[in-house]
């Protein structure tokens, strides 16, 4: 009995060595290099399975001049280390567009490492293509030709965030609280530096900073909002930090706005709607699926009916694929040193509105319009989409035009000849 | 001629072997990761100084990992700006430089006692410096870490470090240097005096040493060796970053260093190879990658806490009286047997990781290319046949193994009393 | 000021007691076994999540006393099969043997909920304010977390001192070896104490799981916090993790209160920014910024200092 | 007139309330063999303890040659030429029985903390093992790890570990407790050959090695000396005997 089934598995590992993969060279090869296990996989699983659902679309399509598109997913653990050593796997394998968002610190080391990969192996250019990592340093002193980034930077957002600020004559007094880290200090300097600029009648309350997802027990933090009499809180803060302060804030009963950046990510509508916070809390993105745009609705129901158990999606990937993918046409070539300069400067309709936006050829930063979207209940009718199963979802609340999101960059860029 | 080869023909084989693997193993990828394993083999030995020779068991190693790290890419980045003709090579003493005064200074903390009141220091010391490296901006960089290049640095005969392939060979010397260094430290009166304190602190004091005294040199020199390991991370990816010092870095190297073995000089470094060669390939084969991690590792602790290495040197008397012949096929067969409980098992892992998991991937998948369907019974029952037949034969075959080990084992005790007498 | 106080005590009180809520096991184990659980986490979440599935299902009540049976089985089924075969190996291996536990319950855990965070309520009965003091509202839950620690603490001390079971583990707490002889059967109850452990950390977890966020990695972003109230307590005292909780709670809560940092108070001596630009950060860190890590400055010194810990009977 | 090679001084000890040690007065000059006897829980090992800086007294003094070494560190103490055994073997389980005896010469012959010396390379410090091993009776042992040597063999390993050091004051505390008749008079001549020029004070249960050995007798009772003097005089003390044979016999 036992022999058989020995003999079994020996023809069936015998079996899998036989069949070698089919290597095709008519493929272009994404190299998706994010967190695909442990804490962080809940965000990094998400743009995998997007542009999964993107290469499929685009290949049942015939793909891209002539070419099948091909996803594969590396896990670096959230690790910039391990990220250097799976995107020296992917050259390896053939990869030459690399796809990273989650972490400035991954974001910074791959920058690094492909512009130096660049520059002392010639003529065999890779490029990064990032969708999330938003550190001003990645498209200011640091920035490369071989990088670019469409999600809008830490002061692209302050920018356009304090512009809204500007004209919302009911915010008299802010309070900061940041997580204590690189991005957290990015925010409270700016937004009190703007602030100053754009509102010089507003008082800064309080500018606290705790220790990144260590802290348990928001209340105390809390308390001290509440003591300071604000009437608006400016945080950064992303995950379980976000989580805990808006529900420490339901249970205290204590009643103000909240300006996010990250208070749409996994869990954080459902601990609003836990809160019961309804329309207090305000998210700065680059596009949510209340806009009355069709061919975004259209798309994004088809996403959630394949990932049911992970609805979540980043308009800006479908951003970023559709810019590639013109790109790469225009070009005629899946090779990075000629599609990337027509990337310079192209203007794309957006994804999430169909209003136009571009990518700054000084920079390789994108512009894009903002929406200030605040969380609540729906309209029915015109609002169908809620988050996280909780009924309640994003909903308009402004536009902010891609001028006001204009921020200057010290970039200098060192161009390849 | 003899004396000498005996004394140094071990590390003339090491190093003729270090300079060939890349001939054997081109790639970009197998460049990157020996470069990794020779990092990590330096760390966990001396990681091992702690927890093998001395009998510390510390939760913050990491620590001077990444000090020796940060250390290195600073002096890097300031040999670079004033133009300073050291090169590469010497770099890493820097990273040594910072374990050994860090290593000074903590362990002055940490050693007054040992046992579980030392590592609950270091895991306390561990938390406060990962943490304080995210307060403490400006030396460690924040989020983003402090990046370099290494390029930037005076040439050495015309070597820029620019290429993997000559970065790989600074790190294989390092390693040589290091890896000698600390096997010759096991054979001086410290190291038996190390070993002696592992074993009985007390009595070590009645015959006048001072276990503080070696606990705080023991954890010292191992912070050194620790800071070169970290100086040479920073040199291969040119980034170091505040998670370099924190927890997870501080498993790792436990982890290396038990399931290589610990009783054994060359265990920390079979495990830093096997562990690294797993970090790097497993989490390709599957995203389910941390079970596998987990349940190799309970196997491990349960089955041969010894480690590989003292699985291993268990085999050196049968192998000596030439008795590997009785041992061989069990092994064989439990190992046989092993691999097809391995299989059915990843064969259910995997499906039930796509029908959860991966739920929106559709139940079609693929196992050791073998084309399935996840949703449908056949492949299940094949796994549970798998599993169960396969656990039976090897539970047997292991004990089958074990009676065999003890025969031969007594036949070579035999064997070797024998000779003995002959002579 | 009077209000800062009265807040910060609240508060620190309530956090005390959730986190010997959730040490309470792990003292158990640590205490009674000697070994340092590194899966005492992984418990919690099991118990956060068999909590939030019975709880959807039935109800949070039955789920308060279901779900810490199971986790407290699937503890004693470890400790049978698992961890005895490893316990000859010495504490090193245990504590690995635990270490390579967290991995395999984390990932199950993703596997059968996902990798997103899970909906789960303050159950209907307990949601409303307790009562509010200066404008802040204490909702009923918090306050049924605070009895909950509170009767497990007296539950627990009433065992110990009170029963047959409780006298032999405090034997086997300061002879170990000797109780053996007396012909108990320490296999069974070393099963049973870690049993009770990893219960209690159940109980923890089905209580914290809807005020705190239950998701997948929440074993992970515990982080070591519980080993410092166990060691800062002192190994084998109930009573000192009991008074180390309380204690981290209030420093931290009143750390968090303050905003004095050496540049403040020492003001013109500061060092020169320009010159000293590394020292810069630390000068201009604020209590309240590094309340988080204040206990594991507690852990060092009180381990140089008192290693006992607070009450303990006997160096750790 | 030169200072005793170990000088007791009002020593006392206690735990909490109780009272182990109360107040002990002894001068053993150099060279003599001195035996303390006394019944169970007299406080015959507590007295090693105090002398030899394990314990710390609670009051009196401990003078090694004249130098007050009172509340040293053992290995102070070690360092300044005074050895100990224990009653329960104390060694170095995982090491060989070379290693074991080896680490013991290391202090005394100035290796200290090298770690820059090949220990193979240590030519006197292989000699003085393997002498020892020698007087031991463990020579042909060497190679067996300290842990899994016989009860007797890991006495006399005890024994090999105290002198190892060259220390001229030896404290063994019961060094023929458990052993055969055999096994104990290899020991007692052992402890003749070692003890030659050097000062040796021993607790012994065992009356008849305490008489083959020793100069002088001490006998504590409840932490108290009742008498010091040699043998002859100390068997015909009839408080002595009043204390001991009253004790032994109920």
């Amino acid at each position: 009995m036992t022999k058989a089934f020995v003999a079994g598995a020996l023809a069936l590992c015998a079996f899998g060595a036989t069949v070698v993969p089919a290597l095709a060279d008519d493929t272009i090869k994404i190299g998706y290099v994010d967190p695909l296990s442990g804490g962080g996989a809940s965000i990094g699983q998400i743009g995998l399975n997007q542009l999964k659902f993107i290469a499929d679309d685009v290949n049942a399509k015939g793909g891209v001049i002539g070419k099948k598109i091909e996803v594969i997913g590396y896990d670096n653990k959230l690790s910039p280390q391990v990220t250097l050593v799976q995107v020296q796997k992917a050259i390896d394998e053939g990869v030459q567009i690399i796809v990273q968002g989650n972490g400035s610190a991954v974001g910074a080391a791959v920058e690094s490492f492909v512009a130096k990969y660049n520059e002392r192996n010639p003529g065999k250019a890779v490029v990064y293509l990032n969708y999330a990592a938003i550190d001003p340093s990645l498209t200011n002193q640091n920035c490369s030709y071989w990088h670019f980034a469409w999600d809008a930077n830490v002061d692209i957002k302050l920018e356009a965030l304090t512009n809204f600020i500007k004209s919302k004559q009911e915010v008299k007094k802010v309070y900061l609280i940041d997580q204590d880290y690189s991005f957290g200090h990015s925010v409270a300097d700016t937004v009190v530096s703007m602030l100053k600029e754009k509102r010089p009648d507003i008082q800064i309350v309080g500018n606290e900073f705790h220790p990144l997802v260590k802290v348990t027990d928001f209340s105390p933090y809390i308390a001290k909002i509440k003591a300071s009499g604000a009437d608006t809180v400016v945080t950064g803060n992303w995950g379980q930090d976000f989580a805990l302060l808006v529900k420490a804030a339901g249970d205290s009963g204590l009643k103000v706005n909240w300006y996010t950046f990250y208070a749409g990510g996994s869990g954080g509508p459902t601990a609003i709607k836990q809160a019961n916070l309804p329309d207090q809390v305000y998210q700065l993105v680059e596009g949510f699926n209340n806009i009355d745009y069709k061919p975004m609705q259209d798309v994004v129901r088809t996403y959630i009916a394949r990932y049911k158990s992970e609805p979540i999606y980043y308009p800006r990937i479908f951003n970023m694929t559709g810019m590639l993918f013109k790109a790469i046409q225009e070009a005629n070539s899946a090779d990075p040193a000629k599609f990337a300069p027509k990337l310079e400067d192209m203007k794309y309709a957006t994804f999430a509105s169909g209003d136009e936006g571009f990518m700054r050829k000084k920079d390789h930063q994108f512009f894009q319009p903002l929406y200030m979207s605040v969380f609540g209940a729906l309209d029915a009718a015109k609002q169908p989409f809620d988050e996280e199963g909780t009924g309640w979802g994003w909903k308009p609340s402004a536009q902010i035009a891609v001028k006001d999101t204009d921020h200057p960059t010290t970039c200098e860029m060192k161009r390849p000849n | 001629m003899k004396n000498f080869l005996s004394t140094f023909g071990v590390w003339i084989v090491a190093a003729i072997v270090a300079a060939c693997l890349p001939q054997l193993f081109g790639s970009g990828l197998a460049l990157t990761s020996m470069s990794l394993m020779g990092m990590m083999i330096i760390f966990s030995l001396s990681y091992n100084m702690l927890l093998g020779q001395t009998g510390l068991l510390s939760f913050g190693h990491a620590v001077f990992f990444g000090l020796g790290g940060f250390f290195c890419v600073h002096a890097m980045n300031d040999v670079a700006a004033g133009k300073l003709p050291v090169p590469l090579i010497v770099v890493p003493l820097a990273g040594a430089a910072a374990g050994l005064v860090f290593g000074a200074l903590l362990g002055w903390v940490s050693t007054r006692r040992g046992g579980t009141a030392f590592s609950m220091i270091t895991l306390g010391i561990g938390e406060l410096v990962a943490s304080s490296a995210l307060i403490l901006r400006h030396f460690f960089g924040g989020e983003e870490g402090v990046t370099t290049n290494r390029t930037d640095l005076a040439p050495l005969f015309g070597l820029n470090f620019g290429p993997q392939l000559q970065v790989y060979y600074l790190i294989a010397a390092w390693c040589l240097v290091s890896v000698a260094a600390m096997y010759a430290l096991t054979r001086t009166p410290f190291g038996r005096i190390c070993n002696a304190v592992r074993d009985n602190p007390e009595r070590a004091a009645f015959i006048g040493y001072d276990p503080q005294a070696v606990r705080f040199l023991s954890f010292t020199l191992s912070g050194l060796f620790a800071g070169i390991a970290g100086a040479l991370a920073a040199i291969n990816f040119e980034i170091m970053n505040a998670g370099q010092l924190g927890a997870a870095q501080s498993g790792a190297v436990i982890l290396m260093v038990f399931i290589g073995g610990v009783g054994t000089f060359a265990g920390p470094i079979i495990g830093a190879i096997l562990v690294t060669y797993l970090q790097v390939a497993l989490s390709d084969v599957t995203d389910a990658w941390q079970l596998y991690f987990g349940l190799l590792f309970i196997g491990m602790v349960m089955f041969v806490p010894e480690g590989i290495a003292g699985l291993l040197l268990r085999q050196q008397p049968l192998l000596r009286e030439r008795q590997l012949h009785r041992v061989v096929p069990f092994y064989a067969l439990a190992l046989l047997a092993g691999l097809v409980t391995i299989a059915g098992l990843s064969l259910a892992i995997e499906m039930a990781n796509r029908l959860t998991a991966h739920a929106g991937d559709g139940p079609k998948m693929a196992f050791l290319h073998v084309p399935l369907n996840a949703t449908s019974v056949l492949p299940w029952a094949i796994a549970a046949v798998l599993l169960v037949g396969g656990g039976w034969l090897f539970l047997r075959a292991a004990r089958a193994s074990r009676n065999a080990y003890d025969t031969a084992l007594a036949a070579s005790l035999a064997a070797a009393l024998a000779h003995r007498s002959n002579a | 000021m009077l209000e800062i106080l009265f807040i910060s005590t609240l508060n620190g009180v309530l956090y005390g007691m959730l986190l010997f809520l959730m040490a309470s096991g792990l003292t158990v184990i640590f205490s009674m076994m000697g070994v340092l659980n590194f899966a005492h986490a992984s418990f919690y979440m099991l118990g956060a999540f068999f909590g939030f599935e019975i709880s959807r299902r039935i109800g949070f009540w039955p789920g308060l006393v279901v779900a810490p049976l199971l986790v407290g089985a699937i503890g004693m089924a470890i400790e049978r099969y698992g961890l005895r075969r490893v316990h000859r190996h010495g504490h090193v291996a245990e504590l690995l043997f635990t270490f390579g536990l967290t991995f395999v319950i984390q990932e199950g855990v993703e596997m059968v909920w996902g990798k997103l965070p899970v909906d789960y309520r303050v159950p209907p009965s307990l949601d409303f304010p307790a009562f509010t003091a200066f404008s802040t509202n204490y909702p009923a839950f918090k306050m049924f977390e605070l009895l909950t620690a509170i009767a497990i603490f007296a539950v627990l001390l009433l065992v110990v001192r009170r029963t047959r079971i409780g006298l032999i583990v405090q034997a086997a707490l300061t002879h170990p070896g000797m109780v053996g002889m007396l012909g108990h059967n320490v296999d069974r109850i070393f099963m049973l104490v870690f049993g009770v452990g990893a219960g209690l950390a159940a109980v923890a977890g089905v209580i914290a799981g809807p005020a705190l966020v239950t998701q997948s990695n929440m074993a992970g972003l515990l982080g070591p916090i519980l080993f410092v109230v166990v060691v800062v307590g002192g190994l084998g005292s109930l009573g000192g993790a009991f008074l180390a909780s309380l204690l981290i709670g209030l420093l931290q809560t009143f750390a968090v209160a303050s905003n004095a940092s050496l540049a403040g108070l020492l003001g013109p001596l500061s060092p020169s920014a320009k010159q000293q630009v590394f020292l810069a950060d630390i000068w201009n860190v604020t209590v309240a910024q590094v309340a988080p890590i204040l206990p594991y400055l507690l852990l060092v010194l009180i381990l140089i200092f008192r290693p006992r810990g607070l009450m303990g009977r006997r160096e750790s | 007139m030169t200072a005793p090679a170990l000088e007791l001084s009002g020593l006392r000890k206690s735990f909490g309330a109780t009272q182990i040690i109360r107040g002990v007065d002894l001068a053993i000059p150099k060279g003599e063999r001195h035996a303390v006897i006394g019944p169970n829980g007299a406080g015959k090992s507590t007295l090693f303890h105090l002398i030899s800086g394990r314990y710390q007294p609670s009051a009196g003094s401990v003078r090694l040659r004249g130098e007050d070494i009172t509340g040293m560190a053992p290995q102070l103490i070690n360092r300044r030429g005074l050895s100990r055994s224990f009653q329960v073997t104390n060694i170095f389980p995982r090491l060989s029985v070379w290693e074991n005896v080896r680490c013991a010469t290391l202090w005394a012959m100035g290796y200290k903390y090298s770690f820059w010396r090949n220990i193979e390379r240590l030519a006197d410090a292989r000699q003085r093992t393997e002498q020892i091993l020698g007087e031991i009776n463990l020579l042909d042992r060497w190679k067996v790890p300290a842990g899994v040597l016989t009860y007797a063999e890991q006495r006399a390993l005890e024994i090999g570990l105290t002198i190892a050091g060259n220390a001229d004051v030896l404290l063994l505390d019961e060094p023929t407790a458990g052993m055969s008749h055999a096994e104990t008079e290899l020991v007692v001549a052992l402890i003749r050959k070692v003890s030659e020029n050097r000062t040796l004070l021993m607790i012994e249960h065992d009356m008849s090695v305490v008489f083959g050995l020793a100069d002088r007798i001490s006998v504590l009772v409840y932490g108290e000396l009742l008498a010091t003097d040699t043998p002859e005089r100390v068997k015909a003390n009839a408080a002595v005997q009043q204390a001991y044979l009253g004790l032994e016999v109920s």
